[in-house]
């Protein structure tokens, strides 16, 4: 079985990628297994200083999901480009470098480094950060100024831009609408959702920044309608994510219209989550008689087509 | 030698309030050689509860470690009610243990408090398999909680502290270590960070403490463990407690 | 311990409810407990007119959760009125009545039908019910038509007017200060956020309706974030709800500034969950000291409200 | 009558491919009197998994009922894991069961497919107990799916059909009873929604059907379950499966 999947800038043997903040910079998990199975990494969000993000505690257990505050913790897209990108150099495996930042020239600044430095074969523009006070996701839920900042980064990139948009919004359609727009060559979605978690012990939230992230199963059908509703009005690849954790979500993210899966919690529970999954699609693909990826892209509303709530006319 | 694995329940009993010792067997034990280091447990079925817990390496013994652990949410109520047979799965070893290798013939303080204390028992048998002279000083909150007394007693002199005064010197471990004036050349610790804050604070030798965080992947990929690091040795600016530590000379890091 | 709470037109007894939408009229778990003990009793959406509802499936499971789109499924408000309410009537638990509708017209017709019967305590106006084409969803995500809506309702309605808000957009706070402004007497939060789960074995939503709401405690962060940063922007009080399970959520809800707690999706579960956790209250407010309902509201931010990082002005 | 009870596992076996049958006992299975009613099962541990699973009544001999049950997702499989002496908790008995009480000393006809067969066989003991002549179609899809053959031979005759012709009659229940023109004066029917439509075209005697459908409370407060109702009879528009069903007079309702 051919899993291949061609996106923008992104040749991918497979659809799998662990998602952006789950897996670093890939130098842990390549303890558990040969990074090169992997069809792409998506790397920990760059800035264009050092951050070091929020005060402890920076996750909680929620049902079937968790908070996390990281606050976009990183050395910085110089530290990153001479650090952390040299050792994911001896695998063929294509980077997706996550872009962060707090105003326009931030990001400009990130995309351009990243883009400039020749080693990643596409960005990741995350206006979707729910853990930092600017930036993140103001541009995120504003489809004016995300149109903006996609327009501005794509004329400075050589390589594909995708944005990673926010779950935090009553109509993701418009924000994906705009962005592709502004040139976008992909989606990248969803990022958290904002949820807090209280300690009745202590009678206050239990991350130091109150608020955090909402990632994990809990997610996924939320991830899945958005990914259902955005992949029915653009033209553009997505990268779907959200509460995967098994070979049956894998599928059901394509279904819905995603070209490629990103896991992100699940590596914390299964750091071998994503070779599991890789092997096992093969199986279940053949099981549910398709033949290739390209076959399951968004069959879920492509058999329907007349009944799809949502079109773009 | 990071390894996930199933490994299964040879023993699990209470051992003080609220308070069990777990002892697990498989292939991953005979890596498990340095204490301090912790295993990342997968507690309850599903997917309801996503995140591991971290346990701390208590003793190894043939092919069985031990972990000590207790009772305070979800994942450890679940733990208790696990039967002898049962498949736990870890990831192990995580982190880097208690600098103990090149401490020989020397006399040595270990300060543990609460679930602290149960890897400071395996470091202690390390320490006295290499000469040296073993003094402890265990705090707990009351006598009901207290476990592994004999165990260090076995190893060297051992003071126990309670909160309450129900057994031992009535208050904190930091009041035992000035009553005593131990004449020790250094100094290891675990518990909660108050504790480990008064202990640098009252200790003037040099001195390796292991420390606590709420932990997403458990081996350095998420920042969730982060720390802030005395920024006169070091600019980095922080260091994550699952990778770098849980073990950190006292010097190396800021306690917040 | 007493566990009364005061509210607009509701004077209840203790601080636990069922939701709106998944307690019928009260009929069927009245054979499993006598309704006097609960706080209050919300009911099911009234329309003007008898709706059918859509097509099953209605309901599909989540990780934690569940997806509905019943699509305000009720015999018509007069029905409701002659048919249903009197069952109550036996009962002198107040009644908060779900009012629906489609048009700005229909939600007048309904609530003034029911304030005007006199036999509900107070209106729970429900702008959020993410199920149904028209109205519903609209209102509650546009705080100009949420205003302007409440307005109406207010003018001609007797009773109190509470305003169940969704979850489904970047900002409730703005929504909650809109209602607010137009009077609204207190607000319900959350209602449901829109999800789809797709089998992977037809390939198509299983949802006949494609998505539904998702309920259950995979949402539970996002109340408790929502409730937490709305009951500092506004001066009225919060009847929250989204994913209680047990006595800890119920204190939860309120440390983070609901003033009384719904139970939804837990009822299917357990359909005893309501009287069960009233009796657990008392011990579980002993354990952490508290020595009232009103205690406990709001703590979790007006124990630090300086730190607190939303604020009025 | 309603009641909530933790049943005990009394036995769990496979009975064909991929289908269980499971005897539970406790204190509500005495009001379990009414063949066609179901069960509300819960499953898993936690909140993972927030709805019950509808299953009918199979059988009750003393103070143990069964069920019969076909593995699907996770509830079912999960079901199928469960040991003797493990406690399940049930709502029950929910909903109407099959109009039987009236029918004496007739012929009558059960058509079942699938894992709609169970319930059928405790109306066939109810109807036998009153004086009836039994005659029972059953349809399978292959002869490795077949269950509960002889328990249906002894309470009158059996005809079984395979979709696959593996056993008895290749083709559907309907293809049965064309072949046969039984005379028979009632007719009870439970299977997938298809052969329910078939079977309702295929007879002109009356007959009472019990349908499926996915249910959240299983209770009559969600609105969940319900199916159309036939408007010549009734404006009332639809019907709740859980709660005026799951069995209909095949009249009342209109399948979709
Ligand atoms: C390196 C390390 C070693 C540890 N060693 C031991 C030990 O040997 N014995 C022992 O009893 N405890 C130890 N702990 C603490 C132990 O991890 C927590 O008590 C445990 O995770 C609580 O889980 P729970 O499900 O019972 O509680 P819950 O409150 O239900 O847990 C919810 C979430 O919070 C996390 N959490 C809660 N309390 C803590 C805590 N104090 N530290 C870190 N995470 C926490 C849990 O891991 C989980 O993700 C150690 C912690 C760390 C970081
Ligand atoms: C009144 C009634 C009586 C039934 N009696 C039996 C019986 O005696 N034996 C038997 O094997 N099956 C019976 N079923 C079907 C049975 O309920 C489903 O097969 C079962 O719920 C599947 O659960 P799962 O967790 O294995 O599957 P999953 O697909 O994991 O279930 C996911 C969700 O969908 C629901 N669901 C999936 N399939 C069905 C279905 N066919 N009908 C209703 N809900 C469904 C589940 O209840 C659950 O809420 C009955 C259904 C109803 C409505
Ligand atoms: C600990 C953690 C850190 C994350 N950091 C980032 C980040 O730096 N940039 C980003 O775009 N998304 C980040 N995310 C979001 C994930 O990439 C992903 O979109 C989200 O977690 C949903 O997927 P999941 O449910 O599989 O985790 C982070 C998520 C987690 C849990
Ligand atoms: C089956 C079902 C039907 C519902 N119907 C309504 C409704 O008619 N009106 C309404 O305002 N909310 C309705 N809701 C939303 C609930 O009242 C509640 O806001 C939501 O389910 C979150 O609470 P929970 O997680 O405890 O279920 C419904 C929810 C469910 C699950
Ligand atoms: S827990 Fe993930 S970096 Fe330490
Ligand atoms: S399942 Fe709730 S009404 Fe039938």
């Amino acid at each position: 079985m051919n899993l291949s999947v061609h996106l923008p800038g992104l040749s991918l043997q497979n659809p799998i990628l662990p998602a952006s903040g789950c897996f670093g910079f890939g130098r842990e998990y390549s303890q558990f297994y040969d990074l090169n199975k992997l069809g792409a990494i998506t790397i920990k969000a760059a800035t264009g200083e050092t951050r070091f993000g929020n005060t402890t505690p920076r996750v909680a257990e929620t049902s079937s999901g968790m908070l996390n505050a990281i606050g976009l913790q990183n050395p910085g897209v110089e530290k990153i480009i001479s650090d952390e990108i040299p050792f994911l150099e001896q695998y063929s495996t294509p980077i997706l470098a996550n872009v962060a930042g707090s105003t326009e020239e931030e990001y400009e600044y990130v995309a351009k480094t990243l883009s400039d430095s020749g080693k990643v074969s596409a960005l990741e523009l995350n206006i979707s950060c729910p853990n930092v006070k600017e930036g993140g996701i103001q541009f995120g839920t504003d489809p004016t100024l995300a149109a903006s900042l996609t327009k501005k980064v794509k004329d400075i990139s050589d390589v594909p831009v995708y944005v990673k948009l926010s779950p935090n919004t009553s109509d993701i359609k418009e924000m994906a609408i705009a962005v592709e727009a502004a040139g976008a060559d992909g989606l990248s979605m969803i990022n958290t959702l904002v949820g807090m978690k209280i300690d009745i012990g202590t009678g206050e939230p239990i991350l130091s920044n109150h608020t955090g992230g909402l990632s994990g199963p809990a997610i996924k059908p939320i991830a899945i309608r958005m990914i259902y509703e955005v992949s029915q009005v653009v033209n553009i690849p997505i990268i779907g994510m959200g509460g995967v954790t098994c070979k049956e979500d894998v599928l059901e993210f394509l279904l819905a219209g995603a070209s490629a899966v990103a896991v992100g919690t699940a590596n914390f529970r299964n750091p071998l989550i994503c070779p599991e999954l890789i092997d096992a699609l093969p199986e279940l693909l053949d099981q549910y008689a398709y033949s290739s990826i390209e076959e399951c892209i968004g069959r879920s509303w492509k058999n329907a087509r007349e009944s799809a709530p949502f079109s773009r006319s | 030698m990071l390894t996930k694995e199933d490994l299964i329940i040879v023993e699990n009993k209470q051992i003080a309030k609220d308070t069990y010792e777990m002892k697990l067997t498989g292939e991953v034990v005979q890596f498990m050689t340095e204490p301090g280091q912790f295993l990342h447990v997968q507690v309850g079925d599903g997917w309801e509860h996503a995140l591991r817990r971290p346990l701390s390496i208590a003793n190894v013994e043939r092919d069985n470690v031990s972990v000590v652990y207790k009772v305070i949410g979800f994942g450890t109520e679940w733990l208790a009610k696990q039967p002898e047979g049962q498949k736990i799965n870890v990831l192990a070893p995580l982190g880097n243990g208690f600098p103990y290798k090149d401490v020989k013939n020397q006399h040595v303080l270990l300060i543990g408090g609460g679930v602290g204390v149960p890897p400071l028992y395996y470091l202690a048998r390390k320490l006295k398999d290499q000469g040296n002279t073993i003094t402890t000083v265990l705090g707990f909150q009351s006598k009901d909680a207290i476990f592994y007394e004999e165990k260090f007693q076995e190893l060297g002199h051992c003071h126990i502290a309670t909160d309450d005064g129900s057994y031992g010197t009535k208050g904190f471990v930091t009041d035992v270590v000035k009553q005593n004036a131990f004449s020790v050349e250094k100094y290891f610790s675990c518990g909660p960070t108050p504790m480990l804050k008064a202990v640098i604070q009252s200790m003037s030798i040099p001195g390796y403490i292991s420390l606590e965080e709420r932990m997403g992947c458990g081996v350095g990929a998420c920042f969730a463990c982060v720390c802030e690091a005395n920024n006169d040795i070091d600019v980095k600016g922080y260091r994550k407690i699952c990778q770098d530590g849980p073990v950190f000379s006292a010097k190396e890091v800021v306690l917040s």
